[in-house]
Parts: structure tokens; C-alpha cells; sequence
């Protein structure tokens, strides 16, 4: 089992990384990637995240390993950007790996879900000139009992 | 010396995202604060965690020189 | 919307279709893939794609048009391989894109669900120099069952 | 002449993946053909393209000059 996860702080290329992910798992039946990038519109000018080390890294591998157990994976990757982000740019990519391809659709979704509403993220939005903090969403928690 | 960590809106609050402060009892520390950012401080949806290891009841930490208090505002998501 | 269905008669690196395919729609939210590779192991040296030209792109046409309308997409790339592939080479690929993330997923399993059951491909394995052909699998109908 | 265009087995059944025939009706090609093939070609599970169009009662088509009919067993999918 291939665990990869990593904190990244500047613009990435996805590809650069889904490619040699794939290749690492030789034998894999399918592979599942989302890539989520920054909303244009809305007039947002930047979004910024930011982590808390200690607790954000760790978090994002105790995720990777229960979604690689749960969905029985050869591999996941999840990618996460912090700091400052333009519309655009990439935020996230979540990677999985199997034999079969249902497991890698639930898997991405499995673990999307909870970066978005259970991961130490603090996020605000430029609009205007002027960073506004985001709250949580309800959506965000609802979408966490799809798993419970 | 101790560090207080402030993550999210609690850092605009705070003016910075950190602060040394002197070790003690984290009480002190709050009582010598503007009250604003005291009472955010101990909103009882912020999380602690010191040196990295989320705690409960919070209030009642004494720092020693050398730690790490985060405080930590409900999440946005990544 | 942007529909970009393609047979491939060589080995194919799904990046460089992910890429421009993501691109080619600013604004969006997210993006997601699967990729489908020729799975080793069983003792399989190859397998074999044979289509019909006159049905199978078509086919392959209407479902994307129908998945982009059903999960209101920004856009959806198809790209699907024919003859003779090795364990580890590309099968399919399938990108979807949108301003949010679930409807990413739903069209790519959708997708995926579709091709894999009720699309103009024959199949066959190559074990051991002998090549058979491989009948439809229960499996893939009743796939088919869960977007009914 | 027409041609026919066997996909999948039906290929390896008839030895090559397609086929000219005079044109004339779809019965008396079929009846110079060997058996066993032409019962797979007939085979309710096979489905009949003629001209890249799927037609249902294929077994009474008249090929013109021309025209290109497809047999397609069950697929196997992608």
C-alpha cells in the first residue's frame, strides 16, 4: 500500500503527480484522480488557506490511511495547497488506486469529503480588495454521513 | 518564553499569528489580553492544542517555557 | 459544453489529454478522472479491442452528450483505446468537469458504468499464446441498474 | 458487390473479419455459406448494422450493390 500525502505551498501541475502515482502501483485495474481548483467568478480575486502544521499533516495521513484500508486501495495520493491561490490554480488532488474501479470512485470521494469539512484548513476569500474569512459549510457536514 | 499560536479569523483578532508570551498559567496570560480577544479565545467552539496534541479544558493549562499553544477556530475546510 | 470523444489506435498518456481538457474550461471547480489500465497478473499477456467504426464513436458520442446533460457539466472527455494493449497501458480515460464536485463524480462513474457494459467493443484475452474472448460479465449489467 | 462485416467471434468464425457477396437477399447469402456460420449469424443474441444503422429483421434485408452489413454479437464492453 502506497500512502503519499503532502502539503504543498506553491502552484502545482497534478499531472506531474498522478503520473508517477499510477506507475508506482503496477497491476492497478483503475485509477480515480479529482482535482479541485479555485472558483473563478463571484469576483473572487484570491482565496488563501492556511494550516496548522502540527495537526494538518498528520490529519491528512490518518485520512489517507482510512480510506486506503476501508476501500481496500493499492495506493492514494492527496495533494493540498496552502497560502495564497488564484482563481484557477489547483487547491487539492486526491489520487486511489485499485484493482477495481469502484473502489478508487469511492475512495476520492470518501476522502474529498472529509478534507473538505473535517481537515485543518482555515480559509478566506479576496473580493473587493478585502479577505473575508470563510465559515463552515452545513453542506460540508452533511456530506460526511454519506460515510458514517 | 511560550508561544500562543492563533489560527483563522483569531489571527486578524489577534494582530498576528503568534504572540511570546511568559509561562505561567494560561489564565494569567488571557487576564493580561485586550478582553475582545480573551473571550474569542475561549468561545467554546476553539480547540487547543498544545505542542501539537489537541486538549480539553484548555483554560486550565499551565505553560512552561518552550510550548506551544495553538488555538484553533472551527475549520472552513480545505 | 465541451464534448471530446475519441477512439485511439496507439498507447496513449492520459496526462496529455487531462491537461488541455482541464484548460479548456476556466472556472470550474473541479475536475475528476479515471483511468483504466490493462490489469496484469491472471497469467494475461494481452488483450484486444475490436470495434465497429460506424457504431461504436457515435455510441460513445450520445453517452457523453447524456452525462453532460444529466449531471449539467462544463464539460466531458471520452477517450477510449482499440487493438492489441499490454498489462499497463491506458484502456480509457474519462474527464469530467464542473463548477462543483459531486456532479464530477456521478458523471464519471456514469460513464464509466456505461462503457463498460453497453458500448460496441469486443473483447478478448490473450493466456499463455492461446486469445479468448470474454462475454459480457452479470457484473456490468447490473451496474447499469444503479442509474436507472 | 456488398459487404459483409462479422465483429467479435463471429469473425473467427468466418475467418476474416469481413466479407464481399454478390448482392441479393440476405437468405440466399447466408445459404452459401457453411452452416454452422450462418446459425451464429442468425443467433437472436447477434444484432444486424446495415449501412452503420441497426435494423431489427435483418434476416429479410435485400443487399444492394454497395452496402455494408454488420453482424454484432453481445459486446464485451470497454
Amino acid at each position: 500500500m502506497g500512502i503519499d500525502v503532502r502539503l504543498l505551498h506553491q502552484p502545482f501541475n497534478p499531472g506531474q503527480f498522478v503520473g508517477p502515482f499510477t506507475h508506482a502501483h503496477p497491476g492497478l485495474g483503475g485509477v480515480c484522480t479529482f482535482v479541485g481548483e479555485v472558483r473563478g467568478g463571484d469576483g473572487i480575486e484570491a482565496l488563501e488557506l492556511s494550516h496548522y502544521a502540527p495537526l494538518t499533516l498528520p490529519g491528512m495521513e490518518g485520512l489517507a490511511r482510512r480510506a486506503a484500508a476501508r476501500f481496500d486501495l493499492m495506493g492514494i495520493m492527496i495533494l493540498h495547497r496552502t497560502g495564497i491561490m488564484l482563481p484557477g490554480e489547483p487547491i487539492v488532488c486526491v489520487s486511489a488506486a485499485a484493482r477495481h474501479r469502484r473502489a478508487v470512485f469511492e475512495a476520492v470521494d470518501f476522502a474529498m469529503d472529509h478534507l473538505k469539512s473535517d481537515s485543518w484548513f482555515w480559509k478566506r476569500e479576496k473580493r473587493g480588495g478585502v479577505w473575508a474569512w470563510i465559515e463552515p459549510r452545513a453542506e460540508d457536514h452533511s456530506d460526511l454521513t454519506r460515510w458514517a | 518564553m511560550a508561544r500562543l499560536v492563533f489560527l483563522g479569523r483569531l489571527a486578524d483578532l489577534a494582530g498576528s499569528p503568534e504572540r511570546e508570551v511568559a509561562p505561567g498559567p494560561l489564565a494569567d496570560v488571557l487576564a493580561a489580553m485586550p478582553r475582545d480577544l480573551a473571550v474569542a479565545l475561549l468561545d467554546e467552539r476553539v480547540r487547543i492544542a498544545l505542542n501539537g496534541a489537541l486538549v480539553t479544558g484548555g483554560e486550565a493549562v499551565v505553560l512552561a517555557g518552550g510550548d506551544e499553544l495553538a488555538f484553533l477556530p472551527p475549520v472552513s475546510g480545505g
